[in-house]
């Protein structure tokens, strides 16, 4: 079986987490491996985050400003 | 005396101007009609791919 | 934020391209589409978490576990916090000022404090002697060495013999 | 655009003003409005009309570079959010012939039926913001445009450098789709050309050429871009910085020259011009593109006959200096691109200023008609109950349940811990959804909810709504979007969907049992202004302030009112300066609400929003006061450099001071017989890196003037650029008509003084005849631009930041231009940046406008995202109150030692104090830690049953 990364992706409300909508809105495809949690700004994320994705499992992390 | 004047405002036009305009008057209090003719608001600013200098999306 | 982190997962010995941060506004949905899609991509060549890293589970699980440990601790965070302080001060976000400070101010703090949360882990399971130690965290005697003195002279752990355990409660 | 969720706006689209009648105070209009064909509280901008339509229609949005349907939206984020059908276009309206759209709308929005609609509104004033009109297509013509493929208007490369244009962003020729080399941009087209009669300057088209010319470049990197000028007007604030480095960094070419023609030679095409030193040049492009200027609205004419506003000549409203945002019928105000072409910010400016008077003259009547929605109140003992968590999984029609298996997903909810509800629902956002939730809500006693539908950012706060009526604390609820993010992006892989949607679902959930009530805090607001600074803009500002019903301090630190206006004796329009000042100070001076102090500083400003202290401090003695808000309007001063002998030779001159000269019968003005003026002095890179802006029209002015009296004087203007923008280009021409001589220096040679005894003279290359001239300067006037004013030490004791060239930065460039990060701080005139005098008057109305809402509101509401510090916590680093970019967070005594504490009503929740802490005393109000590290460690629950699945696999194999 083909290797199905797992993905945590931190978004930000004002930016990437608008652009994901678009992207929706216009009925882009993309691969559905990542997992969203949306922050109001990249600023809120914290180093502890993507430690503890990553130990959490996530083979990659995204953060989108 | 109570005045007879209407708390209403009407703004024609939903570019970013009428739009900019209406959001004020109705903060301030005013109950505000805004008037476009096309089919939503946003006028010219809402075809502009980025804006300078800053380069961001702006709506 | 970008930089530290970057740093302590290297020294946990993950890939650096597991971690990514990237911008798109709103209006760029097929920017951010790239992004997501390119990503995935470098995920699926990488491999699974460890794996592809030749770190056992074991042994990922310990390094992250002290990871999270460290993210925590309030002597790396001060330190966080005041680089970024300075950072805002000096005015100074070019990426390589950015490094140089991190690399000067917080790496030092990171390894120990890595090793550190990684020997009272290992201590946590019963007693380890040195070389166990020495093996597992894959550091030198030199850097483990006052650790385990430093743990000592707190009263958190003992010599006992070869090995060291943590100390009973009293 | 905000604008649609404002219970207070109703945005009435489709729709024209046939009938204004009425006086100020109380207007009736009439509308007139065309069917849409779509009810909007039935569609939920699915799009299925749009997929299944099959007319297709060229695509104006996008410039007629693509095709649409007819039955659309313009485009994806378009406020209403509603499709609608084009009546020209569609088939079932034209021809009877097709029902497509109706058969597959699943909530039965489409009505072929629908009638046009006249209504009748009730307003006490009309503001026109009608923006503005294309120009005609003939003036393009003469520039290939229409004949040539690969000639374009800026408004279609616009469209094309677009990620979400018709080319996903890339710049191609339309002739043969290949990726231009040689792009070539001619500036003033359909501008500053009296042959399409638009003697005007457009006054952006400069400025959005550079950015058009830089985002082509970072698309095509390799491409070779000119750029053809008249002169380089980028007056803007911050602009002319902007330029350069956009020229420095992609390697522009910038050429002085009007193209006066376009050919196809071959694939390519061909610009034949004149440079300014009388060469001809022939040079060859892929791509030509037609800096388009703004012309006047094209329903201006008609408008203008139907409500009696004047137009000026070229059809733009008619305003004057002194009140630039008012037409000549009474109640009736103008804005933006319509009083004449204009940028963004000077837009928004605009808006605001006009908002502002609106609010003047409606001041009585201020919430007479505003709505106000009640709710009940929260069940707070409901909400300390463990979590009770209803889960509601959206259908969205076929948008999500086409994709998603929503059944499964439900079942799937209700397995996870702290659930207690769950349902599966056709459309989420109907109203009698809205109000089934409301009543499971009730029945169910929930006190948590988790919506997987759409967008939060579309339709959490229509949810958070829904919960205060149910009589739960709107901060109870979390989304997991699983359209907009799932089932739309991920259409051809519906069993990777439903997981995703489980799992985002999942991290919802464990969001949503760590969610805690969060109080919506007031701040009650003191209802006045203290405005610094009693030059033009500070006394509009007041006047603005006190006319909406406050009490305003209006402080000046000289003895007199005035400040530089005082100065100024004439302007282009024929209105006289001193005479708008002595209206101004006279009413400010006998306004009740408002208490003037001369001679007097600010000193010590404390507090917030709504909550300030400060103390005026003159010779008498000191005076605390305490105000909601503050406007700044320190001004500006002349920058007197100490070149050309300025200070020591008492011909020369500044503008200003020839200004007082004009007045004068007699004096060194009569003597002369040779003036020279030389723009730019210590401007544009010297001692002031920036464009003073209102220099060139005060030269052109003054030449004029000395022209009028004395018509056989020689006046010469140096200049880099003329930059007469908008109508004074007008008086640009008049001069030069005048016999005003003009004379284009390069920054590399400047002119230079000479002096012969007692005589001056300039010494100045001239680049047609190729050689130096010796200009006579019986008087020589020094255009010098404006320095910052006391603005560094305002900054201190206000904790606002200062741009590089010391003038007040804004909260943003464009859009918020008046208002600083500071919350509750507001700014205008040459305090912002330099600018004349109409533009100063309508920004000090704009800064009154947002002082007022606070003032208005009577209270300042802050989102509960807000950032709260656990005091016990905190060690008092003082790192976060340094890292808050918006001065959010103070440190306060508490007992002996110093502790953080957020300021609520100054804090936007982006929670950079909260990762930054070292001992995690902070928190993000519906963003803390334990929430997302819940829905972190939710996350890896789908790693690990990812993990199981493969192990049973593996064992089944």
């Amino acid at each position: 079986m083909a290797f199905d990364p797992k993905i945590l992706s931190f978004f930000c409300h004002w930016c990437c987490y608008a652009a994901a909508d678009s992207a929706g809105v216009a009925r882009y495809q993309y691969p559905p491996n990542n997992r969203v949690i949306r922050v109001m700004c990249t600023g809120r994320i914290d180093p502890r985050f993507i430690i503890e994705a990553f130990y959490a499992g996530a083979d990659g992390v995204l953060v989108g400003g | 005396m109570a005045s007879k004047k209407s708390g209403k405002v009407l703004v024609l036009g939903g570019g970013i101007t009428g739009v900019q305009a209406a959001l004020d008057l109705a903060d301030l209090g005013y109950y505000v009609y805004l008037v476009e003719k096309k089919a939503s608001i946003g006028g010219v600013m809402a075809q502009l791919d980025k804006t300078f200098p800053t380069n961001d999306c702006s709506i | 934020m970008a930089e530290v982190t970057r740093r302590i997962l290297e020294l946990v010995g993950l890939n650096l391209e597991r971690f990514r941060i990237d911008w798109a506004s709103a209006a760029e949905a097929p920017l951010f589409v790239k992004i997501v899609t390119d990503f995935t991509e470098t995920i699926k060549k990488l491999g699974p978490l460890g794996e592809a890293e030749g770190l056992d589970p074991e042994t990922l699980k310990l390094r992250l576990a002290a990871a999270r440990e460290l993210a925590s601790q309030s002597r790396f965070r001060a330190a966080y916090g005041n680089l970024a302080r300075e950072l805002k001060k000096a005015g100074d976000y070019s990426p390589e000022g950015i490094r140089a400070r991190v690399e000067q101010k917080l790496v030092p703090i990171i390894k120990k404090g890595l090793l550190e949360a990684e020997i009272k882990h290992l201590l946590s399971k019963g007693p380890v002697s040195i070389d166990a130690l020495l093996e597992k965290t894959g550091a030198n005697q030199e850097d483990i060495v006052p650790i385990l003195e430093a743990l000592s002279k707190k009263g958190q752990i003992e010599k006992q013999g070869d090995v060291w355990q943590p100390k009973a409660k009293e | 655009m905000e604008a649609g969720r404002s219970p207070n706006i109703e945005i009435i689209t489709l729709a024209e003003l046939k009938e204004l009648s009425g006086k100020p105070g109380n207007f009736k209009a009439k509308l007139h409005i065309r069917p849409r064909y779509v009810d909007p509280l039935k569609c939920t901008s699915c799009g299925m009309c749009t997929t299944y339509c099959p007319k297709e229609v060229v695509d104006e949005y996008n410039e007629r570079l693509t095709f649409t349907k007819a039955a659309r939206i313009d485009y994806a984020q378009a406020v209403p959010t509603v499709y609608y059908l084009d009546e020209k276009e569609c088939l079932r309206l034209q021809h009877e012939s097709c029902q497509l759209c109706a058969n597959v709308c699943g909530p039965n929005a489409i009505v072929f039926d629908q009638q046009p609609e006249e209504r009748e509104l009730e307003v006490g004033a009309v503001v026109l913001a009608l923006g503005f009109g294309r120009v005609p297509e003939e003036v393009l013509e003469k520039y290939g445009y229409g004949k040539y493929p690969d000639v374009l208007t800026s408004l279609e490369l616009e469209r094309l450098t677009c990620a979400s244009g018709p080319t996903e962003g890339e710049v191609i020729r339309p002739s043969d789709f290949a990726h231009p080399q040689r792009i070539a941009f001619l500036q003033c087209i359909g501008s500053r050309d009296v042959t399409c009669d638009n003697g005007y300057c457009s006054s952006v088209c400069c400025m959005y050429a550079m950015k058009e010319a830089s985002v082509v470049k970072e698309h095509l990197p390799e491409a070779q871009i000119d750029l053809f000028f008249m002169d380089i007007r980028t007056q803007g604030k911050g602009f002319d910085e902007a330029f350069n480095r956009a020229v420095e960094k992609y390697g522009f070419r910038t050429i002085y020259a009007r193209v006066p023609r376009v050919d196809q030679v071959g694939r390519r095409l061909a610009l034949t011009y004149v440079t300014e030193d009388g060469k001809t040049h022939r040079d060859f492009y892929d791509m030509v593109v037609l800096s388009v200027g703004l012309d006047a609205p094209a329903d201006a004419e008609v408008l203008s006959q139907r409500l009696g506003v004047e137009l000026n000549h070229y059809g733009f409203a008619k305003t004057r200096v002194a009140a630039p945002l008012e037409t000549n019928v009474p109640g009736i105000f103008v804005a933006g691109a319509f009083q004449g072409p204009k940028d963004i910010p000077e837009s928004v400016v605009q808006a605001q200023g006009v908002a502002a008077e609106c609010s003047e003259l409606l001041a009585e009547v201020r919430g007479k008609d505003a709505i106000h929605k009640e709710f009940p109140p929260e069940d707070e003992e409901l909400e300390r109950l463990e979590p009770r968590i209803g889960v509601f999984v959206c259908h969205c029609g076929v948008n999500i349940a086409g994709v998603v298996d929503v059944k499964e997903v439900a079942r799937y909810a209700a397995s996870l811990p702290g659930v207690v509800y769950t349902e599966d629902v056709l459309y989420s956002c109907s109203q009698d959804t809205l109000n089934e939730l409301v009543k499971k809500i009730r029945e169910n006693r929930l006190n948590r909810v988790v919506i997987a539908a759409c967008s939060p950012r579309t339709h959490e706060p229509l949810f958070q709504e829904t919960l205060r009526e149910a009589g739960l604390n709107p901060a109870l609820i979390e989304m997991a979007n699983i359209r907009d993010q799932c089932a739309w992006v991920h259409a051809e892989d519906p069993e990777a969907a439903t997981e995703k949607a489980k799992d985002q679902v999942r991290m919802a959930v464990a969001k949503a049992a760590r969610l805690a009530p969060l109080e919506l805090q007031r701040v009650s607001v003191t209802p006045s202004a203290l405005v610094i600074g009693g030059g033009a803009a500070g006394l509009q500002a007041a006047l603005s302030v006190a006319n909406q019903g406050f009490e305003v301090y209006l402080v000046e630190r000289e003895a007199e009112l005035g400040g530089n206006l005082r100065r100024v004796t004439g302007l282009l329009s024929g209105e006289k300066p001193q005479k708008i000042l002595e209206d101004l100070i006279k009413q400010v001076e006998s306004h009740p609400k408002i208490r003037v102090y001369k001679g007097t500083t600010v000193e010590n400003v404390s507090g917030y929003v709504g909550n300030f202290t400060s103390t005026l401090r003159r010779e008498e003695g000191s005076e605390v006061i305490n105000h909601g808000v503050v406007i700044l309007a320190t001004g500006g001063r002349e920058h007197r450099p100490e070149r050309f002998g300025l200070g020591e030779n008492e011909r020369v001159l500044t503008q200003l001071d020839l200004e007082a000269e004009l007045e004068r019968r007699g004096g060194k003005l009569s003597r002369a017989r040779s003036i020279v003026m030389i723009q730019c002095v210590g401007s544009r890179g010297d001692d002031l890196k920036y464009c003073s802006k209102l220099c060139c029209q005060q030269a052109v002015k003054n030449a004029l003037r000395i022209k009028k009296r004395y018509p056989k004087k020689d006046v010469y203007v140096l200049f880099r650029d003329m930059r007469t923008y908008s109508f004074s280009e007008d008086a640009y021409r008049e001069a030069r008509k005048a016999g005003v001589i003009f004379l284009r220096y390069q920054p590399e040679s400047k002119p230079e003084l000479i002096t012969k005894g007692k005589r001056l003279a300039v010494k100045v290359y001239d680049a047609l005849l190729g050689e130096e001239l010796l200009l006579p300067a019986d008087l020589l006037v020094l255009s010098v631009g404006i320095a910052p004013g006391e603005n560094e030490e305002i900054s201190k004791v206000i904790k606002a930041p200062l741009t590089g060239d010391g003038f007040f930065l804004e909260a943003h460039a464009k859009l918020m231009p008046v208002e600083l990060p500071v919350e509750g701080v507001y700014v205008c005139g040459l305090a912002h940046a330099p600018k004349p005098l109409d533009e100063t008057l309508a920004q000090a109305r704009a800064a009154a406008a947002k002082a007022a809402i606070p003032l208005a509101k009577g209270f300042v509401e802050v989102a509960p995202i807000v950032s709260r510090v656990d005091q016990a916590r905190c060690i008092g680093c003082g790192i976060c109150a340094e890292l808050c970019p918006y001065g959010a967070i103070e440190m306060v005594k508490v007992g002996k030692r110093k502790k953080a504490q957020t300021i609520t009503a100054s804090c936007k929740g982006c929670g950079i104090c909260a990762s930054h802490c070292p001992v995690l005393a902070i928190s993000m109000g519906g963003f803390t830690d334990e929430a997302i590290l819940a829905q972190i460690e939710a996350f890896g629950a789908f790693v690990e049953r990812e993990a199981e699945g493969k192990s049973k696999e593996e064992k089944a194999a």
